[in-house]
């Protein structure tokens, strides 16, 4: 087929991230869309040609249903292309995707997206069975696993399969609370030392509090538009380089056998690398899935930062943080921002529209990076999506 | 008093209404205390939108004030609902629910208490009726701006 | 622009739909994904690329987060492409654009569309507090409206400015009871009296019974492909000519101040129309979303099927009837066939893709049509999609 | 006994088990009467998935028949899980979950019951135990597959 048309990032904001309990969904989509437009005033709520939301959580946690349209009137944008999507994690990602399709299609050439939740809600239990909707309703929700246990085995399996240590694990959440601390934005702001994360209670070996990212309440935005408008708004446009999403099953069952092979990431990945036309070699910065610290490291491993089975070296070695070889989380990750689900990847995408740029204040990657990857993740590995970006000069 | 239902989240259809909960408390505050329906108004523009915004929807604009909306409006169009309504309702069916213009120009959706079926019609004049609704997470009052026809 | 590829529809299945309590959701799917593959052997689960899902309750009625790798795994099939749709009663016919995007824009060539609905919960309670979702939460379902009364009010503004009377609204409902006892996978299958329709109790003035659709569990599939794939797999393709969507706002006290003035409806259809290069004149067929009857008589007038204000007359003349100018609702309508959320769009075109193939046995259009559209709403005529399919021979 | 709680399937997070509200409901009845962990056999192509299916994934057949698991298998991977968990369940933290495997090939998630964290390790023997978990709307017994240390 032709080369197909290009799709840039134009503007993109978020609001910050935490405990709300004082904001409602409108409130928090107020805020970040209101700083979206902020970041680039040429871009107008009246130029927006499709909006679509990403929310996991809004039938239980407004409770609403349609959130589409309720983000549309709340910003002022008269769409004709809209709808809510949900890929748990990956919601954002796919939300960006949708509006990429629309773009390349035809169907538009100005789309927003939308991304939060509104997720910390005041009764405990109910945030359990929020949280336990993640796993499957008729094979794995009744006998009580959530996340934290069920990526906890893989973490397990990588230190008895490759000599992977807690210690290395720890690492990567110290990186990520020292990235957060210079993020405004970010849900934990005080950094964090070695010694406190390896000291900190265990949530489900060998996970401790540290390894563990925390739902928050927050929203985050972006703009889309297409070659043709992208040069109207902005001199710097962000390029959408290669999209990606893979998957290889659903209940964890019947993940590979080899818990530490995560086969969804590593196809996304290469699907993403091939329609960008780059290698892992090429990446500058990445936001990666750091549900748990080790989701990250492996992580690492299938998106081919390091060889199979050496996350844990390539951490010692410090390959993943500022002046190695791929500036990891440079927001803070999950780990360090928090996870509103649905926008999480949109947050993702921010902070490579702000890197690629050079507008990342004092967290700024120098050099200037020129293609960063995202990738956000549902399933232990077997459901990802990867979406990887390029600065204007990798255009010509 | 019987042992309270625990609360969650998805199953309240009640707006929250407290300045802990919602940026936009101050609505509740007036309906509540004043027994006063308000709305905002964009400082940078001057749109007055229905419902209240913290965020201009025409310019942006993030610095709004109250203003007060009228206390009567008349009759758009209305139904007598005979079912499709909440359990604790249906006892009191038929209720009468309408869109209420303002001369401002503003629309809302409420219901019309104190109104058979056979009396509502398209332009009758209405007046405001604060009404109590289940309470929130905390057990605190939470209300709603109904209406009824004016002088009953 | 360059004129986009073209996408086709060449399977759709559909399962039985009322209450089914004995089923859960994975149940629903299993059957309709049946019965979608076995309308062609020669599509294989193996060949799906992109499996997008539209429900709109899953997280309440599963209760199940992230539906889709349910849903593959379910069926079988392992894409590269995946999600859940929500756009409230628009779901299914989201979801198709969606899959017609990644085909257009290259990401795939064979993409499956699953929606469905398992809604009909054991707690009456909770059916209502679910159908009250639809609206908005911090301004509308505290008032304790629903749907019924919401859309009660335009009924009675058409009555008002153009006399339209019960007797025409509850016409529509027996042509749509009459239609459906012809659908062995409809909800209702024992026809309807105009007598016994009017006889019946109110709901919301002017509604009675019979003028309101019910929610159903139910689920239907669809599998659309590039045009390179198409003729492989069948030599009867039903092609998508025009997709659209309207918006004019969200809350109901925004919606244009004449509430029979369905402007988000109008606007779906002139966008539709014109990606397809036709006009409602060459609409044979058509599947409307008469979640009440005035939806359906307000929507002959913003479609074009005849002036605004005689959709009465319209209804009186039989012009919207076997034998009229535009067959509508010939499986029965959401009125006849009930309304799975998620489900309804892609039913509506499992519908038209018999219809268009001449396959739709006792409730066949004759003769034979080429050009059907399928619409459906959210909002009280506010927010609307509409897409338009045309036979094979259309596109010779 | 306290006024039981109104059911609400949005809480609900346990399988629904009987005739009369799922097609697997075979699965419950024989791990409930004869506590006998079973899964599903394609008829066609002979494809036995985990968990069960009414439509062969591979073959899209849906001719099948119930067929027996192991009531043994081996601990494949696992955590001592001490916070994340329902409320009902902090009180007996840490619980030991694993992905247990089976002769047959395939595995399945659980919690290892009657195990402490220490005691718990890869490639463990386990061994099938019925527990009861909370009843359905209409107040009908419901269990799950629980694993415990064999012989224990
Ligand atoms: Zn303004
Ligand atoms: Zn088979």
């Amino acid at each position: 087929m032709s080369k197909p048309k290009r799709v840039a990032i134009v503007a993109a904001g978020i609001n910050k991230w935490g405990m709300r309990p004082d904001a409602t969904f409108r409130d928090i989509i107020s805020e970040a869309g209101k700083a979206c437009f902020d970041s680039n005033p040429k871009v107008s709520n009246k130029d927006i040609e499709g909006l679509v939301t990403s929310g996991v959580y809004p039938q239980r946690s407004g409770p609403q249903c349609h959130p589409s349209p309720v983000a549309c009137e709340v910003l002022g944008v008269k769409p004709r292309l809209f709808q809510n999507t949900d890929c748990q994690c990956q919601s954002g990602a796919v939300n960006m995707r949708i509006i990429w399709s629309a773009i390349v299609s035809g169907l538009i050439d100005v789309g927003m997206a939308v991304g939060w939740e509104r997720i910390l809600v005041p009764n405990h239990g109910e945030r359990y069975i929020n949280a336990a909707l993640a796993c499957d309703h008729d094979w794995e929700q009744g006998f009580g696993m959530t996340p934290p246990a069920l990526f906890a085995m893989p973490a397990l399996s990588h230190m008895e399969k490759y000599g992977t240590t807690e210690e290395q694990y720890a690492k990567i959440a110290v990186k990520n609370h020292t990235h957060s601390a210079k993020n405004p934005n970010a849900h934990f702001q005080k950094g964090l030392t070695l010694e406190k994360a390896l000291g900190a209670r265990t949530v489900a070996t060998p996970y401790r509090l540290f390894d563990c990212c925390v739902n928050t309440d927050g929203a985050a935005c972006a703009i889309l538009c297409s070659e043709e408008k992208a040069y109207e708004y902005t001199d710097n446009p962000i390029w959408v380089m290669g999209l990606g999403q893979g998957y290889t099953n659903w209940t964890i069952g019947n993940n590979p056998k080899d818990l530490t092979d995560w086969q969804g990431v590593r196809m996304s990945g290469e699907l993403a690398y091939k329609m960008a036309g780059i290698t892992p070699k090429d990446i500058d910065i990445a936001e990666l899935h750091d549900c748990f610290t080790a989701s990250e490291l492996i992580e690492y491993e299938e998106l081919g930062f390091c060889p199979k089975g050496e996350g844990g070296r390539w951490v010692d070695d410090g390959g993943n943080d500022y002046g190695g070889d791929v500036v990891t989380q440079p927001r803070g990750g999950l780990i360090g921002c928090g996870h509103p689900f649905g926008g999480t990847s949109i947050a993702q995408t921010h902070e490579i529209y702000l890197q690629l740029r050079g507008e990342a204040g004092e967290r700024q990657v120098e050099p200037r990076p020129n293609i960063g990857l995202a990738q956000t993740m549902s399933g232990v590995g077997t459901q990802s999506m990867v979406t990887i970006y390029g600065s204007d000069d990798t255009q010509h | 008093m019987a042992e309270q239902m625990e609360y969650y989240t998805a199953m309240d259809l009640v707006a929250q209404q407290y300045e802990d909960t919602t940026k936009l408390y101050q609505f509740y505050t007036s309906l509540r205390e004043e027994h006063k329906l308000v709305t905002t108004k964009c400082k940078d523009c001057g749109h007055v939108p229905w419902p209240p915004r913290t965020l201009c929807p025409e310019c942006l604009s993030t610095d709004y004030e109250w203003v007060d909306m009228p206390s009567t409006g008349t009759i758009a169009s209305w139904t007598a609902a005979y079912a499709g309504m909440p359990p604790e309702l249906a006892a009191r069916a038929p209720m009468v629910y309408a869109l209420v213009d303002f001369e401002n120009g503003l629309r809302m959706p409420t219901a019309i208490l104190e109104c058979a079926p056979n009396e509502a019609k398209t332009g009758m004049e209405v007046e405001l009726v604060v009404g109590d609704v289940q309470p929130d997470q905390q057990g605190r009052r939470r209300v709603a701006p109904y209406f009824k026809p004016v002088g009953r």
